[in-house]
């Protein structure tokens, strides 16, 4: 992605519109793409805003991925009825992307190895639940209740991973990353 | 079309809840989770209600509304409460079924947790109902203002969401589009087997992505020519202005914490 | 194949406090063979009526009729595929929706869903690549590596590798240039008349309506108001001022040449070169009169 | 009042200098502008245009030869100064809005020089005004129509009152009807101001209404001239890509048909004139 004349305020202006894009795109994945699935949790539906947000962690690095998965889906708690749950959305998704994005970039990989790809998001995976987990038990005042979100959390975040490398490794075809 | 359903959540109006200062209704929704969690018997509680009650009340949304754009979660609240009724066991027995009983500490319990749920549910929905996405952002700018000492883009934050904001109808309408455009020609994520709906995404994410890039270049470059140069030298348009009401708003919240405070037990 | 849309209405968001009708009894016949060109002010439902000839939607109220399927209100439609593969949709921008590594890929991409093997297809977008007047050597690259005029050919490619029965376009030239314009209305007629494809245009252009319909259904406010023979509809210069559309250039310069000169030219003339013609004759025989 | 306030002296620009096989985008190209003229720039798909747009701005700086504009040589150093001076409209209507409402908008390059807020105010009103979207200060960008975001951006460019405004296919996505506002709106802001105005364009109708055309074909400037003396080349602008007038294609075809007109017509009356001249004659 390079731009034409690269003058150092340019870069910075289109790393930043770069990473508004980012958030739009997983508001918009949360919202409008999801697939159903034959399975009994969350009633089989799911979204494809953590699909996503492991692209875009991968593709840009955590930074990106840190705030693309805190803005991008705290804002569609907030803007979805779940607003007492955005504070908890911000911590965790933020913190799965910066994570995947680390992991994904680790070593000048730049998200390059498919391996490190989907380790990273394997490892984003727990810290993701533990801290719904956590964030809920607060809420709820019980530490049973929020269990029951973690099965929904999984299905969730296995489904964004299958979806995602593929994904990635097609957009790493494309000539904007050459 | 399409966006007024997710900002459809901001209801315009012109109570006195919607007038406040963005900044005052972001402090007063996180002083008010904190607060909540100090009530802990009978009257606490009820005032806890009373209080949010007011709140609705003077916010003008109908109250109808504010449960019915709650659906999934008033299940959340009943599953709650069933869970601290059946796993509590504290107290009298207050109803035995012989297969499980019912404790009172449990009933109690459930009653709480809900009622607690309840009233953070509903003022946390009063913000995002009666403040459009962009006060928000523009509230939580000058909020985060102290922070740009450490270092915090703070600026670039602010405009990053803004401008997300104002693509997120721009790419939903593009989804549907392409949505549209790889079902014609045969790839569907609605339909078929599960691996094929898993194949159809590919098709999906890629037209979303280009056509991102797409619009980031020429709006980076649509900015540049309009003079952006980062944050330093910018004026702002949009101005916020903190009156008596916004702070008499954070004023009667303190009162309301020392009265919980008063009678507690 | 007939498609016909009998009384059919459509609402947006139905059953959401932002419902919005977009279509209200809409009637509409397009025999098998035919060039109808759907022509509306913005916002009048052309792009809305288009989706149902594939059943991209499905009516909210009435039925459409795709050859011998009935797509019908409240009525749950089952297996829209082979609606979609006989019914190709090119729609606005459609670059809009490459995605392959390259462009032999994206061009396979509809006929390979659609069961064709991959020989055939193959086939089928060499052929198309030529017919598209694009270079051989676009096959290897990357789509995004194209210039705007190419990757809008290879779109195009793309919808007609399906091999469908109808062509439905919802103003596929927007954006381009003169030529490009030009090359790319005169493909689609040229497919027209050698495979008998059927073909649907929706377009804000009263030039392309003129030169290329052989029925023009004129839409306004979700309604279809008329639908005619397009030298029936142009000439009628005060209905298409009650819908806000204005006439094809050649219609006004011809009027304009007979309030000056108060010849009355035969009938009305839908292109350029049958007003040039027309004009030259009702000279020579005004002169011949005198 | 005849000072000129751009000018290209020489210019070749390519995106890849190290590649010797592609072309420069723009080679050797010499014109300028005077105050208050309104110019058209024509040419086919990748002749250069939108290259010329972006190294009149600062966007791109050429590899060789010299961009002048309002007095000073583009440099680093006088690039914001000259960009304050000039406002550019893009042809995506969707990709050119920042700020969430009109307002927001317009007043984007007038928070970006720094200019206080009572007068952002004051200035964000009046360019409304001029492209006749008041009412529509609290609109979102996805409730307005293309043409209607075009004027919006036009505003947008107009608040910090620039010298210049650059319009590169500004019209291109539009409908009919778009077409119009936007082309009457720049019309009219003529009348009213005397800015100078480049518009680059593929629609020869447009470019008639210019004081001076530019005809671009393959990075180099093909001629430049009135409409008139332009249009007159007439077959030699098809060969380029390019379309002519309708009136124009209208004499040709007549004259083809058989009929001996004797002027090139650039407007539909004119025509009609001359073919009733020849009816009356006898
Ligand atoms: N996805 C959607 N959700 C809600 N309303 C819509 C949607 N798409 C279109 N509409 C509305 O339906 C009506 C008809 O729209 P449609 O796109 O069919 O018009 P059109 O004639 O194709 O217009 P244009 O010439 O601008 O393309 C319009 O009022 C439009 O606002
Ligand atoms: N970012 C870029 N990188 C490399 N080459 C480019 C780039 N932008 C343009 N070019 C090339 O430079 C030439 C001129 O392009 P330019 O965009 O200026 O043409 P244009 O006349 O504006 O065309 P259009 O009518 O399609 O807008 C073309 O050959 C194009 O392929
Ligand atoms: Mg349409
Ligand atoms: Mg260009």
């Amino acid at each position: 992605m390079q731009k034409a004349s690269s003058s150092y305020t340019s870069v910075r202006t289109y790393d930043l519109i770069l990473t508004s894009m980012a958030i739009a795109l997983v508001f918009v994945s949360t919202l409008l793409l999801n697939i159903r699935l034959p399975i009994a949790a969350n009633g089989g539906l799911v979204h494809l805003g953590t699909a996503m947000l492991f692209v875009i962690a991968i593709l840009f690095g955590p930074k990106k991925g840190l705030i693309a998965g805190a803005v991008g889906m705290g804002l569609f708690d907030l803007v979805s009825g779940w607003t007492l749950w955005a504070p908890i959305t911000i911590l965790a998704r933020g913190l799965q992307g910066y994570v995947v994005g680390k992991i994904a970039w680790s070593g000048s990989r730049k998200g390059g190895s498919t391996g490190f790809n989907i380790l990273a998001a394997i490892v984003s995976i727990p810290l993701m639940v533990a801290i719904y987990y956590v964030g809920e038990a607060i809420i709820f005042s019980s530490w049973i209740i929020p269990a029951a979100s973690i099965p929904g959390n999984l299905v969730q975040n296995t489904v964004g991973l299958i979806i995602a490398i593929p994904v990635v490794a097609a957009l790493k075809k494309t000539p904007f990353f050459k | 079309m399409m966006e007024k359903m997710i900002f459809g959540r901001f209801i315009p109006g012109d109570s006195l809840v919607h007038r406040l200062d963005p900044r005052a209704k972001i402090l007063f929704v996180f002083l008010f989770i904190a607060i909540v969690f100090v009530a802990n018997n009978a009257i606490t509680y009820g005032l806890l209600i009373g209080f949010t009650l007011l709140v609705v009340f003077m916010s003008r949304i109908r109250l109808y509304f504010l449960v019915n754009g709650l659906k999934p979660v008033m299940i959340l609240v009943i599953f709650t409460f069933l869970l601290h009724i059946l796993f509590t066991r504290e107290g009298a027995v207050l109803l035995d079924l012989g297969f499980m009983s019912i404790y009172e500490e449990g009933l109690r319990q459930g009653i709480f947790i809900a009622i607690r749920f309840l009233v953070l549910v509903f003022i946390t929905s009063i913000l995002t109902l009666t403040t459009s996405p962009i006060s928000i952002t523009d509230g939580i700018e000058v909020l985060l203002g102290p922070f740009k000492r450490l270092k915090l883009p703070v600026h670039e934050l602010a405009l990053m969401m803004s401008i997300s904001l104002r693509f997120i109808p721009t790419l939903m309408d593009e989804t549907g589009k392409i949505l549209k455009a790889q079902m014609a020609r045969g790839s569907d994520i609605g339909s078929g087997p599960v691996k094929e709906r898993i194949k159809a995404v590919v098709p999906l994410l890629i037209p979303l992505f280009v056509s991102a890039f797409k619009r980031a270049e020429d709006l980076a470059t649509a900015m540049e020519v309009r003079g952006y140069r980062g944050g330093s030298g910018r004026t702002r348009y949009r101005q916020l202005n903190w009156r008596f009401k916004d702070t008499a708003s954070l004023l009667v919240l303190v009162a309301l914490a020392g009265t919980l405070w008063y009678f507690r037990s | 194949m007939d498609i016909l849309l009998r009384q059919v209405g459509y609402s947006y968001a139905v059953d959401t406090p932002f419902e919005k009708r977009a279509l209200t009894d809409v009637s509409l016949h397009i025999p098998s063979g035919s060039y109808t060109a759907i022509i509306g002010h913005t916002g009048s439902g052309k792009s809305t009526v288009l989706q149902h000839l594939n059943a991209l939607l499905k009516p909210t109220e009435g039925a459409v009729i795709i050859g011998d399927r009935k797509i019908e209100a409240g009525v749950k439609a089952k297996n829209l595929r082979d609606i979609r593969r006989q019914v190709g949709i090119v729609f606005q921008f459609p670059e809009q929706q490459l995605f392959d590594e390259t462009v032999l890929k994206d061009i396979m991409f509809g006929p390979l869903n659609y069961g064709v093997p991959e020989e055939e297809a193959s086939r089928r977008a060499h052929e198309l690549v030529e017919q598209l007047g694009l270079p051989k050597e676009v096959l290897g690259k990357s789509p995004f590596d194209l210039s705007g005029g190419q990757m809008r050919r290879v779109a195009i490619a793309g919808v007609l590798a399906m091999d469908p029965e109808v062509l439905v376009l919802d103003e596929p030239t927007a954006g381009l240039d003169p030529r490009g314009r030009r090359e790319i209305m005169d493909l689609f007629h040229q497919l027209h008349i050698q495979k008998g494809l059927t073909t649907v245009l929706v377009t804000h252009s009263m030039e392309d309506a003129a030169r290329y319909a052989d029925q023009v259904a004129i839409m306004h406010n979700g309604r279809c108001v008329v639908t005619g023979e397009p030298g029936v509809i142009f000439a009628d210069e005060e209905q298409l001022g009650d819908y806000r559309l204005e006439p094809p250039r050649t219609v006004r310069l011809q009027r304009h040449f007979e309030a000056r000169t108060g010849l009355k030219l035969d009938g009305i003339s839908l292109t350029e070169e049958a007003l040039a013609k027309n004009i030259a004759l009702a000279l020579a025989e005004g002169r011949d009169s005198e | 009042m005849n000072s000129t306030i751009l000018s290209f002296e020489d210019v070749t620009f390519t995106y890849m200098p190290e590649d010797e096989s592609v072309r420069p985008a723009v080679e050797n190209l010499s014109f300028s502008i005077q105050d208050g003229e309104w110019i058209a720039i024509v040419g086919h798909n990748g002749s250069g245009k939108s290259t010329i747009a972006k190294l009149m701005n600062g966007l791109l700086f050429p590899q060789q030869g010299t961009v002048r504009a309002m007095g000073q040589t583009m440099s680093e150093e006088s690039l914001w100064d000259i960009r304050s001076q000039m406002g550019m409209v893009f042809q995506n209507p969707d990709n050119q809005f920042v700020g969430a409402t009109v307002q927001d908008d317009v007043a984007f390059a007038l928070e970006n020089n720094g200019v206080p807020h009572e007068e952002m105010v004051k200035r964000v009103k009046e360019s409304l005004h001029q492209v006749k979207m008041e009412e529509y200060v609290d609109h979102e960008p996805h409730h307005l129509s293309g043409g209607q975001k075009q004027r919006v951006a036009i505003a947008g460019a107009l608040a910090l009152k620039p010298r210049l405004l650059i319009l590169d296919e500004a019209t291109s996505m539009l409908d009919p009807q778009g077409r119009v506002e936007v082309i009457e709106t720049i019309r009219e802001l003529r009348e009213a101001t005397g800015l100078t105005v480049i518009s680059i364009t593929h629609d020869l109708e447009e470019a008639a209404l210019a004081d001076r055309i530019l005809v671009m074909n393959a990075g180099h400037k093909h001629g430049e001239g009135t409409p008139d003396s332009v249009f007159l080349e007439g077959n030699e602008l098809t060969k380029l890509g390019l379309d002519l007038p309708f009136a124009m294609r209208m004499t040709h075809l007549l004259r083809e048909a058989g009929l001996p007109l004797t002027r090139e017509h650039m407007t539909e009356d004119e025509l009609v004139d001359e073919l009733w001249t020849f009816y009356s004659d006898k």
